[in-house]
Order: structure tokens, then C-alpha cells, then sequence
């Protein structure tokens, strides 16, 4: 069986905790086995852009490094996390100076140069599982669904740095929902930011958005949203007229493989 | 010993504001062998010419030094020059104190230092010259043009003109290559079709000029004068000699739903097609992938209305072999894929198309019978976003390319105004980034577009378009204004970057010509010599060397006609004289050399020599045809024995520079 | 003022000279209406020098992070790290967090994940 | 460090003459710097270059030897650059051998397009071998009396 490390992180351990638990569902219903870090920190929460932080760049290295000792690659669900921790690895790899500062702050038995390898859930499902096998797996496929597939801004760019998908038009949660047996609606807002954390000092500004962005998978004919960033879910809830509902992936893809179904309903 | 005479240049200010010339020529005075040093302003002039030959009679000099520019730039001219004088030119060596001293060192002291230095490298190098005799070889009058567009057209027709037979080799089932797909020119707006068909027809009409159309060359030999060139010839599955182009097949093929390349796939075509009704040859073609009889076995209609009996299922790929004296690459260019810029969604709407698409929207020729309407819905677009530099004037490997592409400024406000023109209700929008537009009529073309052609033009940026509603959604800033625009447009027409021809850097390597990183061919000079390849008989015609638009490319095609003639009137060619040569006497017939030689220069004999106690022996020894040796120096090196060595780059005297520089 | 200026490039890694003033980077911006400086005119008075606009600029609170300018910045000049410099710049200074732990209780909702709140936290303050 | 400050080393660099010899020639016409203790010798091809002609250099007092040539693929001459490659290989692993650093000597494939590469290339050698210090001088046992 395939084991990875997994880093929930904070959200997933409250709000967010849908995302979480059908996504370990699924994990098992698929084969493969997430396990929780011991004592994981917060991820760092946004990925410094200044070149010269390094202290919010430490939790990041810590958590690689504890999945390179385990020997696994690193899997997050939420796409906040996966963006700090993919980046500050790749700044480990690429940056001399960055890497000396954080190892010396560190001290750590052997240094971390950034060996482990950091994967979204959705990365594990289309590079390691694969999404032929996924679709053998669906029990209860999503027919007739119409669902709009929404990135946001932190899965996919910059796209230099996380390589996870095309930046401008991405296919890996398109790919993954016609695996489930439901139809994919391509609308070209679905990498556009939802507001993020302006919602805080200006909820009408996030406001704007986040209907633009519903209102543009409306008009491709989109009957629901799926997104893996519980910031995202919040602002496409909270911050529109609330006419799409919005589903964590990891809820639609529990479903179709016929685990933890009630829950998925609720939520 | 020589009588060695040093002659450095100051050429003007470039090397003497750095280098201190007069230092350099008096340190040089004491080198051994040296009789004569001097200085000079500038010694390729005719002054200075005129000095090192009267120098070299007047101190009986037996070889030159010359510290100057890169021997790139005027070793031929020197060697010129000593001949002249009744020298042999290979006495002259180039110390090259300008490209690789003066202009890259600030400090003079260090400077004229590294200046003597090397002109000491050049002293110790000629003192173990010998002269030498160049041989020659002949001459293959007939050229060959790789590409059949407007460049390839152009310079076969003008080499043909001059009496040499030309071949022309076209991948596509027609010549015409891009121009055929555009609409109007610029900046007159005259049809392109309308001048450039009447060129293909001359093409095929012209009994010095043989179309090898949909064939592509797969291997290149030999060397200047006497290349040899493998082409395939595709199969059509049609006999290109008997089929009359009626394009009855054509019209009777069932296999209707081809996606027809011509048209950009704008619209289908049936699986055996003639390109378009100029198409030069006029000859219909198979397209594999689709023809249900050569997939299934089953079906044959265009044999059957075929009345000349033309079509032949069975046909395969011919390889022909041909010898030409000179090459010219004219492979054109392609826009590149938008797949990398899908911010302006243009996989995700039909109706965000390229400008070459675009070229055929408007054709009468086009999909739509040259009514612009929208692929989507068939209805007239009321306002159209055109986006310039998409993928031009990019920073960086993972997206787009470096260079201006040139032609799309002027191209865009063709479209522009052309679409006013047409549909004066329609609102017109072009984003620019700088508008360039040098040439002659180019910048008064781009302010008619605007002014009286009330084209919106506005100094920005498309940021994105989101597809909605029927409309696109078109988000970008005005620079001038100060503001974000949000313009719900009906088409957007992206000016993708151009690019070279995928088939150019294979050729490139087939030809041995270089390349810069972006697949252009390079010139073998930017400026003196735009249209050689540094590579000799290779010549380079059209986009294949950058960017260009049709005058432009016309001009470098004629340019590379006239260098092609120039190189076929000659009977015969001078060859290099720095060939590799044994010493028969160490050589030991071991076939090392043979083994590395890329030309099959090196062949062996058995040879008589004089044995101890007055007796013969025969000993196979190895020969090096001095016409078919290029000089490269591979089997010098792999020869157990050193009995080959390089003329004019022996051993000794490259070991001699060696000693020289770390004295 | 140049040592600031050198200051906010070398916290943002990148070179503003390397901007050709195409306006890529406000077409893309979705923030575009909420900055009275506009991420071009950000790269441009970086270069020359206007750091001290910048930062009493409420743009620099506005930007989503979202790196629409930075992934179609056709010249790796990316602005959004620049705004970031600058911003970084002002919360370094003694006192001018933006957002402060007493705050945070008044803002919470039970609906918005904790991330919002860490995110802002991390982003206003230093 | 100190030390190294004023050792200016004396680099050797053989140039083919289609690719590297015009790409020198670039860095020049485009004015971009490098160390003056770098001395260019012209060859036909990187295959004309002889590992004896490297051995002499280190014989002679050179502190770093580099050869340049056109990229695989694109030699003038077809090959010539894999058979140098190849030469070069096993000449790395003699003056291993002899105890004469991997970094003196070097082999890189520079265009002549790539103007900026040949001087980026040059200041990096350079400052390679300046940091290792001058080079122990090989013996030719031939010559000594």
C-alpha cells in the first residue's frame, strides 16, 4: 500500500473538517494510506514573498523535514498549505543563502536541502493513483452532475514555482470529475482569485469576487462547485447569493466512491 | 628562421584607446625573427595595405603579423594583401587584439599586456608556417531551395533567371507556403493571392525550375560546390504525372469531416484534397490519416471517378538522391501554439481566434466566403479586441520568445482597418504595448487606422478574458487613462509571436549551419553578410533567419539568389588549403584516422619504401584526398603514431602558441 | 531614498528595470479598482524611487496576493512581490502592524476558517 | 584569500573556430568582460584539440585550461565535438591522476551565438582557478638534463 505523510493543517482540524475526513475516507477507499504528522505546526499560513523572512519559513521546513525522515513524500489537502509548503521547498532547493539560514537556525541531525517532496492530494490522485484507477473505484458515479471545478489562485500559481497544473487552464479537477462520472463545466473565472483574506477588512470588495466568479460557472451551465481551500469554499458561501452550492472535492469524490456518504450530504 | 614583419592596427580608437599600440609594436620588435614592427590607424585601408607590401619588399619579409580584428573579420583581406606583395597568404597569422582584447578590458595596462602577449602567440605560430597551395574542386551547377513560401519562390525564380538549374523542395502538397493562407498585404491592401500566384505558376512553368512538393530532405553530404542531398518524396498516393487536378475525387470522397489544415481548421475537407484552386502542383493528395481505403481496405471511390486513372493506393515513399552546388534554407516560420496563454481563453471559446485564422475569416477564399462571422454562432461580431505581442517580447524560457515578432503591428492594423472598412457599425479595439512600425508607407498606414479609420487604439494590456453569455468578457488596463477596462467583446484576435519552422533545427543540423537559441539561422555576419551561412554554399532566404515581412523578405530572397549565382558561375572552387596530411613514414596503416574521418577523406595504399640492406618493403600507409578534407583535424588527434597532422594548425605550431601564452 | 529603493528590491528578489510598461499586470489585476496605485505604476515608482508613496499607499493592504500579475508577467518583473517589499517595508517599523492580536477576537465568525485569520494575521503584521 | 588576491592565473583557452572562436568575438563586439588572464587559440574543431596540447600548457606554467566548442549536434564538421568530448573524458580522469585538480580543466559548449555565455563562462573559470591557486607545475622528464 502507497503511504504518505500528511499535513492537515489548522483549518482542516476545525472548519474545514470535511475536507479532511473524506479525504482520508477516500484515501483508504483508494488504496492508499495518509499518515498525520506527530506534532505538526501551522504551515506558516501565507508563503512569505520577501526573500529575506526566514522565521515563517521554518514550520514549512519542519514539517518537509519529518516526512523526509519518515522516508514519504508530503501530502496536503488544502491548498493554502500545499502553496507555503511547496514554495518554501522549492526556495530550500534553490536558494543557497535561504537553505544555510534555515538550517542554522534549525540545527537539525542532517540538514534538510530539500530532498522530500511536497504533492497536493489532487497531484497523488493523478500522478501516483491515477485516474483510470480511480474510476474502477467509483461505486455510485455522479451521473448527470454538472459540476464547476474552481482552483483559485494558490494551487496553481506562480506556475514556475508549484507545477502543478497549466496556470491558464488547468485540467487535473476536470480530469478527476469526469472520473466520477459527472461532467465537467470549463468557465474561465475558475482561476481567478475569490477574495481571499480581504474579506476581513472588506467584505463587499470580496463580495464582488466571489459572485463574479459564480456567476461566470452559472453561465457555463455549472449546477454545483467543487474547491479544495476552505478559504475559497468560505468566500463562494458566504460572500455570494449562495445560488451554487459549493463542495469541498474530497466530499464529491467520498461520495462517488461510496464512503462516508451521509457525512458528504451534510455538509 | 623567418623574416617575420608585425603590423598592428589601432583601427581608429577601438583598440588604441585601450591598447598601447606603440608599446605593443616595440615589445613585439624584439620577438626573434621579427625585423620590422610598426603601427598603424588603420591597416585594412588602402594606405595601410599599401605599407605591409611595400615592407615586405622592402625587408624581404617572409611572413606577417598582424594585430588587429578577429581573422573573422579580415584574415582574407591580409592574405590579399601579402599575396599581392608575392608572398604565399598562409605566411600571415592575425593576432586578434580588438574582439578579444580591446573591447573587453578596461584596464589599458592589462590591455596592452594581453596584447603582447598574443601577438607573441601569432610570432611563434608563423615561424612555423609553411606555405601553402590551395587545390580546387568543381562545381555542381544546380541549386537547391529548401521551402517553397514566397522566400523559397523568390529565389528559385531569380536563380533560374540567371540560367542554373534549381530545385525546389516543399513538404506541403503545393508551394506558396504562408502567404497563400493571408488575405490583403500590407500596406497596400493588394490581395495576396493576386501576387503571389502568378509567382507559383512561373515556378512550375519554368523549365530550369523542378517542385518537389510534398517531399522533405532527409539526409545532406559533401560540401560547397558538390553537396549530395537525399530527398523523400512522400506518397501521395496520387501520380503526381498523370493526375489532371479536375478535383472530380475531391468532390465524390465520402470521408467528409477532415479538419481542413488550409483553413486553419476553421471548416473540413474530404480525406483526397487539393489544397486550395491555385495550388501549384495542381495535384490531389491522400491524406492517410482519413482515407477509409487505405485504413480499412474498403472503399476506392476516388479510384473509380478518377478518369485518368491517377490515384494508386499502393504507392510508397521514394527516397531520390540529387547533387547541387549550393543550398539556401528557406523554411520559414509558424505562429506559435497559444496553448501557454490560455488567459485569453482561447481553447475555451472558438471565437478567440489567432490573427492567421483570422486571415482566413476574412478571405474570399475562407471558410466563410470572406463575410467575417463568429465560429461560434455565425453571427457578425459588433466589437473586436485585437491583442498585440501575445508570446512576443517575452522574459525567460518557460513562456513565449524574446525577440519582436515584427510583422504583427502593421498586420494588426491591416485587420483593424480592414474590418472597419468593411463593417463600419463594429467597434474596434487594439491593445498595444508600442506600436512599431518602421518601413516605408508602414507608420502613415497605422495612422490611417486610427484616424480615419477611428480604430481604438490604447496603451495596454489584456489581463484576461472570461467567455460568458455569448460575449467575452475582456479585462485590461489603459495605460493612458489610468483605468481598467472591462470591454464585453464578440471576437478577440491574439497576434501570436511567430517562430521558426519546427523542420529548421534538424535541417540546421543536417546542414552543419548554426543557429541562435531561438532556431533562427545565423548570417555568417549581421550586417556584411545577412544572407550566408557561415557555413560556405549554405544560404539563408526569408523568416528562417528572423523575423520579416513580404518586401523584406522578398529583398533577402533576391539577395540569396544573387550569392547562389555568384557561387555557381564559377567553374571551379578554391579549396582550404589546411588539410590534414600523414607522415608517411611514421604512419603505420593502423585505420584510426580512416575510422573518425566524417568526409571519407582518408583512404590507404600500399606503398614501396626503402627497407634496410637495400631491400623494399610495402606498407599500407594512410592518403588524405586534399579536395574532400575539410580541414576539422579529428584524425590528428586519434593517430596512435602523430604521423597525421594539420596544415596550418600543426602540433608544433599550436604548441608553439601554447608556450607562447604561458611563457 | 536609492537605499530604499535597493532595500525593496533586494527584499522582493526581483529587477523593475525589466518592466517594458506593457500593463499586463493591471489587466490581470482584480484588485485594480480597490488601489489608488495600480501594479504597473507600483514597478515604475519602485524604479524610480517613489518608495515613501508606496507606503503610505492603502494599496499595499489591498493586494489578494492572488499572483495573476506575477504569472502573466511577460518579464519576470512580477509586481505582486514588490508590493509585498514595500508592505513588508512598513510593517517592519516599529508599530505599524496592521492588524494587532486585540483585534483578531472582534473579527472572528463562526463561519470563517481559522486560515483567514492566521492569513491576515501573517500578512499585516510582522 | 588574501593570498589569492594579487595571483593572477594564466588560463589557456582553445576555441573552435566556428562556434566558441565567434562566440568570443561576440562578447567582444557586445563589450561584456572577462579576465584579461584569459588567452584564446584558435583551433579548427574542439576534435583538432590534442590532450598533449593540454599537458604542454600545464607543463609550461598554465593555471587552468578550458576548451570550448560548438554544442552536441552542432559541430561545423558533424562530430568532431563528441570525439573531443570523449578525448576529454579520459584525459580527466589522467590528470587525476597526475594530482592536478578536476577544475582546471574544462570543457563547454558555447555557441556563437551566445556572446554572453563565452564571458560568463571565462569570469566563472577564472574565478574558479584563482581560488584554487596556482597550479604545481607538470615536468617533462624528456627535457630535464
Amino acid at each position: 500500500m502507497m503511504k504518505f505523510s500528511y499535513f492537515p493543517g489548522c483549518t482542516l482540524k476545525t472548519r474545514g473538517a470535511a475536507l479532511d475526513r473524506c479525504g482520508r475516507a477516500a484515501a483508504e477507499a483508494l488504496g492508499f494510506a495518509l499518515e498525520e504528522l506527530p506534532e505538526w505546526q501551522c504551515c506558516g499560513a501565507v508563503y512569505p514573498n520577501a526573500r529575506d523572512e526566514i522565521a515563517t519559513r521554518l514550520s514549512s521546513v519542519r514539517a518537509l523535514m519529518a516526512a523526509r525522515d519518515a522516508g514519504t513524500e508530503l501530502v496536503t489537502l488544502c491548498s493554502a498549505c500545499h502553496h507555503v509548503i511547496k514554495r518554501v521547498n522549492g526556495d530550500i532547493r534553490r536558494d543557497e543563502d535561504i537553505r544555510a539560514k534555515v538550517n542554522n537556525y534549525l540545527k537539525p541531525e542532517a540538514p534538510y536541502a530539500g530532498e522530500a517532496e511536497a504533492l497536493h492530494y489532487l497531484e497523488v490522485l493523478r500522478d501516483r493513483v491515477g485516474f483510470d484507477a480511480v474510476k474502477q473505484k467509483v461505486a455510485a458515479p455522479l451521473a448527470g452532475m454538472k459540476i464547476g471545478a474552481y482552483y483559485g489562485c494558490l494551487l496553481l500559481r506562480p506556475s514556475k514555482e508549484l507545477a502543478f497544473d497549466d496556470p491558464e487552464n488547468p485540467s487535473v479537477m476536470e480530469d478527476l470529475i469526469r472520473a466520477l462520472g459527472a461532467e465537467p463545466v470549463v468557465y474561465a473565472m475558475r482561476n481567478e482569485c475569490c477574495g481571499g483574506y480581504v474579506t476581513i477588512e472588506n467584505p463587499d470588495y470580496a463580495k464582488k469576487q466571489a459572485q463574479r466568479i459564480v456567476d461566470n460557472a452559472k453561465a457555463l451551465g455549472a449546477e454545483c462547485l467543487i474547491t479544495a481551500c476552505p478559504l475559497c469554499m468560505y468566500n463562494l458561501r458566504a460572500n455570494t447569493d449562495g445560488s451554487l452550492p459549493v463542495y469541498y472535492f474530497t466530499e464529491l469524490l467520498a461520495k462517488a466512491l461510496g464512503v462516508d456518504g451521509e457525512e458528504a450530504k451534510q455538509a | 628562421m623567418q623574416r617575420i614583419g608585425v603590423f598592428v592596427c589601432w583601427c581608429g580608437s577601438n583598440i588604441a584607446a585601450t591598447v598601447d599600440v606603440e608599446a605593443v609594436s616595440q615589445a613585439l620588435a624584439k620577438e626573434p625573427g621579427v625585423v620590422f614592427s610598426t603601427n598603424y590607424q588603420y591597416m585594412c585601408s588602402q594606405t595601410g595595405q599599401d605599407m605591409i607590401q611595400s615592407k615586405i619588399h622592402e625587408y624581404n619579409l617572409s611572413a606577417v603579423v598582424i594585430c588587429s580584428c578577429s581573422p573573422r573579420m579580415h584574415e582574407a583581406t591580409f592574405r590579399r594583401t601579402c599575396e599581392k606583395a608575392g608572398l604565399n597568404p598562409y605566411m600571415v597569422e592575425i593576432a586578434n587584439i580588438r574582439e578579444q582584447c580591446s573591447w573587453i578590458h578596461k584596464d589599458r595596462a592589462e590591455a596592452t599586456e594581453k596584447a603582447v602577449i598574443l601577438g607573441r602567440a601569432a610570432i611563434a605560430k608563423v615561424q612555423l608556417n609553411a606555405p601553402l597551395t590551395a587545390g580546387t574542386s568543381p562545381v555542381t551547377k544546380r541549386a537547391l531551395v529548401i521551402g517553397g513560401g514566397i522566400a523559397g519562390i523568390q529565389t528559385a525564380l531569380d536563380i533560374a533567371d540567371a540560367g542554373f538549374e534549381v530545385d525546389i523542395v516543399e513538404k506541403e502538397p503545393t508551394i506558396g507556403g504562408k502567404m497563400t493562407q493571408i488575405d490583403k498585404t500590407f500596406p497596400t491592401l493588394d490581395c495576396a493571392a493576386c501576387i503571389l500566384t502568378p509567382k507559383m505558376v512561373d515556378c512550375a512553368q519554368n523549365e530550369k525550375i523542378t517542385i518537389y512538393a510534398y517531399s522533405e530532405v532527409e539526409a545532406v553530404s559533401g560540401f560547397v560546390g558538390s553537396f549530395r542531398v537525399k530527398i523523400r518524396r512522400k506518397a501521395r498516393y496520387v501520380k503526381e504525372d498523370v493526375c489532371t487536378g479536375c478535383g472530380l475525387c475531391t468532390e465524390k470522397c465520402p470521408q467528409k469531416k477532415v479538419p481542413n489544415a488550409f483553413n486553419l481548421g476553421l471548416d473540413t475537407r474530404r480525406a483526397i484534397y487539393i489544397p486550395f484552386a491555385q495550388a501549384v502542383p495542381k495535384v490531389a493528395t491522400i491524406d492517410a490519416d482519413y482515407c477509409t481505403m487505405l485504413r480499412t481496405g474498403k472503399c476506392g471511390v476516388c479510384s473509380k471517378v478518377c478518369e485518368a486513372g491517377a490515384i494508386d493506393y499502393k504507392q510508397k515513399d521514394e527516397v531520390i538522391e540529387r547533387e547541387y552546388g549550393a543550398i539556401v534554407a528557406a523554411t520559414g516560420y509558424n505562429p506559435i501554439s497559444l496553448a501557454q496563454f490560455d488567459e485569453f481563453a482561447y481553447s475555451q471559446s472558438p471565437d478567440v481566434v489567432s490573427s492567421l485564422e483570422f486571415e482566413r475569416l476574412m478571405n474570399a477564399a475562407g471558410p466563410t466566403g470572406g463575410t467575417l462571422l463568429r465560429p461560434s454562432d455565425g453571427t457578425h461580431p459588433k466589437t473586436i479586441v485585437f491583442v498585440q505581442c501575445v508570446g512576443s517580447r517575452c522574459d525567460g524560457a518557460e513562456k513565449g520568445k524574446p525577440y519582436c515578432s515584427k510583422i504583427c503591428c502593421m498586420y494588426t492594423a491591416k485587420h483593424a482597418m480592414l474590418c472597419r472598412e468593411k463593417y463600419p457599425d463594429t467597434d474596434v479595439y487594439v491593445f498595444y504595448i508600442d506600436v512599431r512600425t518602421p518601413g516605408k508607407n508602414f507608420d502613415e498606414f497605422y495612422r490611417r487606422a486610427v484616424e480615419e479609420y477611428g480604430v481604438h487604439y490604447i496603451k495596454g494590456m489584456v489581463g484576461k478574458v472570461v467567455p460568458e453569455n455569448g460575449k467575452l468578457k475582456v479585462r485590461a488596463s489603459d495605460l493612458l487613462d489610468g483605468r481598467q477596462l472591462h470591454i464585453d467583446a464578440d471576437m478577440v484576435v491574439l497576434a501570436a509571436a511567430i517562430e521558426p519552422d519546427k523542420s529548421a533545427r534538424p535541417l540546421a543540423t543536417m546542414l552543419t549551419a548554426s543557429m541562435d537559441t531561438n532556431d533562427f539561422f545565423t548570417e555568417a555576419h549581421p550586417k556584411l553578410r545577412p544572407v550566408e551561412s557561415p557555413t560556405a554554399g549554405i544560404f539563408l532566404s526569408g523568416a528562417c533567419q528572423g523575423p520579416k515581412d513580404i518586401p523584406e523578405t522578398v529583398a533577402q530572397a533576391g539577395a540569396a539568389a544573387s550569392k547562389v549565382i555568384g557561387l555557381l558561375s564559377k567553374d571551379q572552387l578554391t579549396c582550404n588549403p589546411c588539410v590534414a596530411a600523414p607522415n608517411e613514414m611514421m604512419c603505420n596503416g593502423c585505420s584510426s584516422c580512416e575510422k573518425v574521418c566524417p568526409y571519407g577523406a582518408i583512404t590507404y595504399v600500399d606503398k614501396e619504401f626503402r627497407g634496410p640492406n637495400r631491400t623494399t618493403l610495402i606498407r599500407r600507409v594512410a592518403q588524405v584526398n586534399p579536395a574532400v578534407c575539410q580541414g576539422c583535424g579529428a584524425c590528428t588527434v586519434a593517430c596512435p603514431s602523430g604521423a597525421m597532422d594539420l596544415k596550418g594548425f600543426s602540433n608544433r605550431q599550436i604548441m608553439a602558441e601554447v608556450d607562447a601564452i604561458c611563457l | 531614498m536609492i537605499d530604499m529603493m535597493e532595500q525593496i528590491t533586494r527584499i522582493a528578489g526581483v529587477n523593475p528595470r525589466k518592466c517594458m510598461r506593457c500593463g499586463k499586470c493591471s489587466g490581470a489585476c482584480p484588485a485594480y479598482d480597490e488601489m489608488e496605485y495600480h501594479p504597473h505604476q507600483f514597478v515604475s515608482m519602485v524604479e524610480n524611487g517613489r518608495i515613501d508613496e508606496l507606503m503610505r499607499s492603502k494599496g499595499i493592504y489591498t493586494c489578494l496576493s492572488c499572483f495573476a500579475c506575477v504569472e502573466r508577467c511577460p518579464r519576470s518583473v512580477e509586481p505582486a512581490k514588490l508590493i509585498e517589499a514595500v508592505r513588508c517595508a512598513v510593517e517592519r517599523q516599529q508599530g505599524m502592524d496592521r492588524l494587532r492580536p486585540e483585534a483578531v477576537p472582534g473579527l472572528l465568525n463562526p463561519d470563517l476558517p481559522q486560515q483567514a485569520i492566521t492569513s491576515a494575521f501573517r500578512k499585516y503584521r510582522k | 584569500m588574501s593570498v589569492n588576491e594579487s595571483f593572477r592565473p594564466t588560463i589557456v583557452a582553445f576555441c573552435c573556430n566556428w562556434c566558441s572562436y565567434a562566440g568570443a568575438d561576440l562578447s567582444g563586439t557586445n563589450r561584456l568582460n572577462y579576465p584579461a588572464n584569459v588567452k584564446i587559440i584558435r583551433i579548427p574543431c574542439s576534435c583538432r584539440l590534442n590532450p598533449m596540447f593540454i599537458l604542454r600548457a600545464f607543463q609550461r606554467g598554465a593555471d587552468g585550461v578550458i576548451l570550448c566548442g560548438c554544442h552536441p549536434g552542432d559541430c561545423h564538421y558533424t562530430t568532431g565535438n563528441y570525439y573531443a568530448r570523449r578525448r576529454m573524458t579520459l584525459l580527466f580522469s589522467m590528470l587525476d591522476y597526475l594530482g592536478v585538480e578536476r577544475e582546471r580543466t574544462r570543457v563547454e559548449w558555447v555557441s556563437a551565438a551566445e556572446g554572453a555565455k563565452f564571458a560568463a563562462t571565462m569570469n566563472e573559470f577564472v574565478e574558479t582557478v584563482t581560488k584554487l591557486g596556482k597550479n604545481r607545475r607538470l615536468e617533462d622528464l624528456r627535457c630535464s638534463k
